[in-house]
């Protein structure tokens, strides 16, 4: 028998700062998970990580991206925990590939897993569950390379079938289109893993784009995706997600991403660059200045709106 | 506890009017008027239908306005604007701060610890708190049918307390063995051997119409800490099919104020579904 | 090891009526689901079930409510899968009572699990896994008369965990607030198991308060809890749902609801209920006719609107 | 096969023109017109990025309007106005029918056998389909460290089947035997003894600047069954790495037509994304 630990209580959620709420719940030696897929990834909160210079993380995250070149150059990371080692369409994470094929400047540990497993691994650190059961590995070499892969006897029929462990991390974060005050968070478009991450973890940031009132929330509760009693605090981040985008918002820049893989290829041109777009600014609005405003308002997207539907309101019955 | 520890009552001598106890009540109130109050300082309950409805809506009315009402059906942050006729009601919807999937639900809220109290009726209750919600006599071939677990084996293993609420108690309703567990305490759940250990305390409070039974520890018996007006200790020891163990000092369960009785008949149960 | 069935291929979906949906995806002998928690209940192609005389059915519902009592009362089922035996506050079912107490008029088989067990049995059905693990049932004695629930060693830790099996129905049928004409169908208010349920089975029947246009569905597409390529007939049925509710359309028929338990308590004026609303009756639409057009308008809703979100739309980029 | 196949070419002098070969056309537009005419009769495709994108694209447009595309970011049914830049670029949101979460996409869609093919990229793949996108060399201190996994294999042990498209054809590419197993083939599964053998057919179609090649039998071998125009199949067998299975009659890859490339040039990939 095994007793698991129960969630921290969360209280009625305070919104504030990013500074703050990254000082308050991101500790040196933390698992971090900054979720998003492609979507909505919290960059903002990646870079006030870096600002505050917290060491020895372990960064969990199903597809690394730019935003792990970021941590890892700026020294954050002792250990990556994920299911991707690229840029999606814009190519590799050259700060990742030093590590791995160099050591340079140190190692970085690594635990690798698919995107299926990954998601299964939030979802069973959210659920509280020991393990979950994948159809995938069977004859792949992946679970050789990772002893936490391991199986069980079927019992309801012959052979194994491969397991992954829970994902716990101490601190989700997660970037959203909006959220009330308390902290009910709504996503719309690709939602990701960020359910589950955020079940899973013990302390839990949402940045937003926005803060509403809360009868726009309570007017469309199938969107809240992250109810507030899961949540430590909410922060007001508009543009928070560059240069990954938000849905109906803001699009992917592109260019900042076609621009990113020969940078990073210079350790130094690298360095640099952290220098001055994220220790050499003292908040995200800094940074959304040195990116420029004219650039940003190129990556504004036209209106397409979902319409909307009725709830109802029940009257007196016959 | 005295209606002083009320908040939110108006000042001057319409509130001690209304603080007054109520001159006519009935026993329905006052359980779930007793249940309310326990609710003070509880943050996330999981809320079931019947009694429990009525006593997490007078506490969030006038004990605990950051109660949040969870519902297996999904929905978490409810504010019906009328009384739900059940855990998935149309006005548990509208107007909610959320709802997730199913799946989120029991396995993400309840599983994944974030349920404070949860509240579960039972046929029969055992000396730890495992609860019968499934058959009188064999399973079988059973003499009464009862509904079976729906949620509450799986809100006894993962909320953080279990309150229970319990409209007869007689040797049938509290036996020295039930007839078949369907919601176990942890002594059961640690005696059995088997599967995950139950991550919160089990049932820590049975409200009776005879009295008020607590568990403070979470691999101990259920204690009589409350017996409600006119009931003697003796009443209630006779009524309950094992040797009941009693606190050192049985107080007597606060009754209803003029307020209380007024949201519950005026307010909360307008059509007296649950308040027969 | 363990090879699993492929699910039948969908073609492209056709509109159907809802008794050509029957009679052509739901046999004799089947594993059928009926899901919808309280709300959404598919009443009127269980009604068009009993008209269709199916037999020896293996019936799955989380809560059987009404239409469990009403399609076994009709001698549709020989097995009932299912975690709860009442119809929440309106109490008894009393033709399941009788089977099950006193055998009368015949046995019924009995599968019992827990709600989150059944979640996860439709999960893992539509998962294609061969068990989910669950935190529940150490020390109850539902695992006890159930040898369907098992238990595998936990390869991360001490002791054991217990686990339940796939449900895969033969026929799943849901109903929806909409979907458009290939079967993208999109629900809100309480989702209940449906998209579970839905993927877990080998032929999925939706029905629809309304057909809309393409572009209603492909406005808001996170509301798609059930994409066509799952799906297999989609039929127009206005009121399906009736005496359950439909979110923000009609509400539930809580006079029904209270009415049911004394009749059902009297096997033949339940069997006299069947016969004059249900086998008396061609359709749904005759049905609702009977129920009567003042009854089913006293339990329309006000309207409570959701409100729009933009979705956004592609400019290019500078 | 012939351009006569194409469905949906209209009539007359214009329709013969389009119909007729491109006198100039790329590697690149070669291999995706194959592997877009592979995907006739296909009902659900999970399409990822790069010239894969572009194949799905093409067949949509040419072949196949009932093609639904479903992209691992959880989407199904995407009607993307423009190019997509990644698996969960906006526009693959935007008017699509349906965004499901992750769990629901990698679970009930892809592990629940709804999936006809997937496209998979390789750096190696061996004579049973198996791949590689972990490392060249050593996983614990490679010569270059690739991608990974990401959904691969997933999609290899869960797609009905999978196409390979490879920008490379020689003895690194299609080794004797890989330097990791990412994804594997179900003739690597089974010998494994672990776990639960994959549901589909592992990799039916392997298309690489050379030729195509085909396995038709789940536990079978790689066959060359076309070589592109002016490649021999002597040239194909030297390039690869082991000694290749080579069908009784190998066809000649069918030349792009000219709508084709006018497609891909003037309306799938405008920016010259993948068509470099």
């Amino acid at each position: 028998m095994r007793t698991t630990e129960s969630r921290e209580r969360k209280l009625p959620v305070k919104a504030m700062e990013l500074d703050e709420a990254i000082a308050s719940f991101v500790h040196d030696g933390d698992t971090v998970a900054l979720e998003g897929f492609s979507h909505l990834i919290p960059f903002a909160a990646g870079h006030e990580i870096i600002r505050q210079g917290r060491r020895h993380l372990t960064f969990c995250r199903m597809t690394p991206d730019l935003i792990a070149d970021m941590l890892i150059a700026a020294d954050c990371v002792d250990r990556l925990v994920c299911s991707f080692f690229a840029s999606g369409s814009a190519g590799s994470l050259h700060e990742i590939r030093r590590r791995l094929e160099r050591r340079e400047p140190r190692p970085l540990a690594v635990e690798e897993y698919s995107h299926h497993a990954m998601v299964l691994r939030y979802h069973a650190g959210a659920s509280r569950l020991p393990f979950m059961p994948i159809r995938s590995f069977a004859g792949s070499e992946i679970p050789g390379i990772n002893p936490d892969i391991r199986e069980v006897e079927n019992p309801y029929g012959e052979g194994t079938v491969y397991v992954v462990p829970p994902l716990n991390p101490d601190v989700t974060v997660i970037h959203a289109q909006r959220a009330d005050a308390r902290g009910n968070a709504q996503i719309w478009g690709i939602t990701g893993v960020q359910q589950e991450a955020v079940y899973a973890a013990k302390r839990v940031i949402v940045t937003v784009e926005e803060i509403v009132d809360d009868e726009v929330i309570r007017a469309d509760p199938n969107r809240t995706l992250i109810p507030a009693h899961a949540v430590d605090a909410v922060c007001v981040v508009p543009r928070g997600a560059h240069p990954s985008y938000v849905q109906g918002t803001y699009d992917r820049d592109n260019a900042f991403y076609r621009m990113w893989p020969p940078l990073a290829k210079d350790p130094a041109a690298l360095r640099e660059w952290l220098d001055t777009h994220v220790r050499g600014t003292a908040s995200h609005a800094e940074y959304l200045e040195r990116i420029g405003e004219e650039h940003l308002r190129s990556l504004e997207v036209a209106s397409r709106p979902s319409g909307a539907v009725d709830y109802g309101r029940r009257r007196a019955q016959a | 506890m005295s209606a002083a520890h009320m908040t939110g009552a108006p000042a001057g001598t319409a509130a001690a009017e209304s603080a007054a106890v109520a001159e006519d009540y009935t026993q329905t109130e006052l359980i779930v008027c007793a249940a309310a109050e326990l609710l003070a300082g509880k943050r996330t309950v999981f809320a079931g239908i019947g009694l429990p409805t009525l006593a997490v809506d007078l506490a969030h009315r006038t004990l605990n306005r950051d109660i949040e009402l969870i519902y297996e059906s999904g929905v978490a942050g409810a504010h019906p604007e009328a009384m739900a006729e059940g855990i998935a009601d149309s006005v548990v919807v509208s107007g909610a701060e959320s709802v997730v999937s199913m799946q989120a639900l029991f396995g993400y809220v309840l599983q994944g610890g974030n349920v404070d109290v949860g509240f579960l009726g039972a046929a029969q209750i055992d000396r730890h708190g495992s609860l019968n919600t499934s058959v009188i006599g064999d399973w079988e071939q059973p003499a009464v049918r009862l509904p079976g677990s729906g949620g509450a084996t799986d809100i006894m293993a993962n909320a953080g307390e279990v309150f229970v609420i319990i409209r007869r108690h007689d040797h049938a309703s509290f036996p020295a063995e039930l007839d078949f567990v369907t919601s176990p305490s942890p002594v059961a759940a640690r005696a059995s051997g088997r599967g995950i250990m139950p991550q919160g305390h089990g049932v820590s409070t049975v409200i009776t119409p005879l009295g008020v039974l607590r568990r403070e520890d979470r691999f101990g018996e259920l204690v009589l800490t409350h017996t409600h007006p006119g009931v003697t200790v003796e009443q209630v020891r006779e009524a309950t099919g094992w040797e009941l163990a009693v606190a050192d000092e049985v107080a007597v369960t606060a009754e209803p104020t003029v307020e209380q009785v007024r949201l519950l008949r005026e307010e909360i149960d307008t059509v007296r579904l649950y308040l027969r």
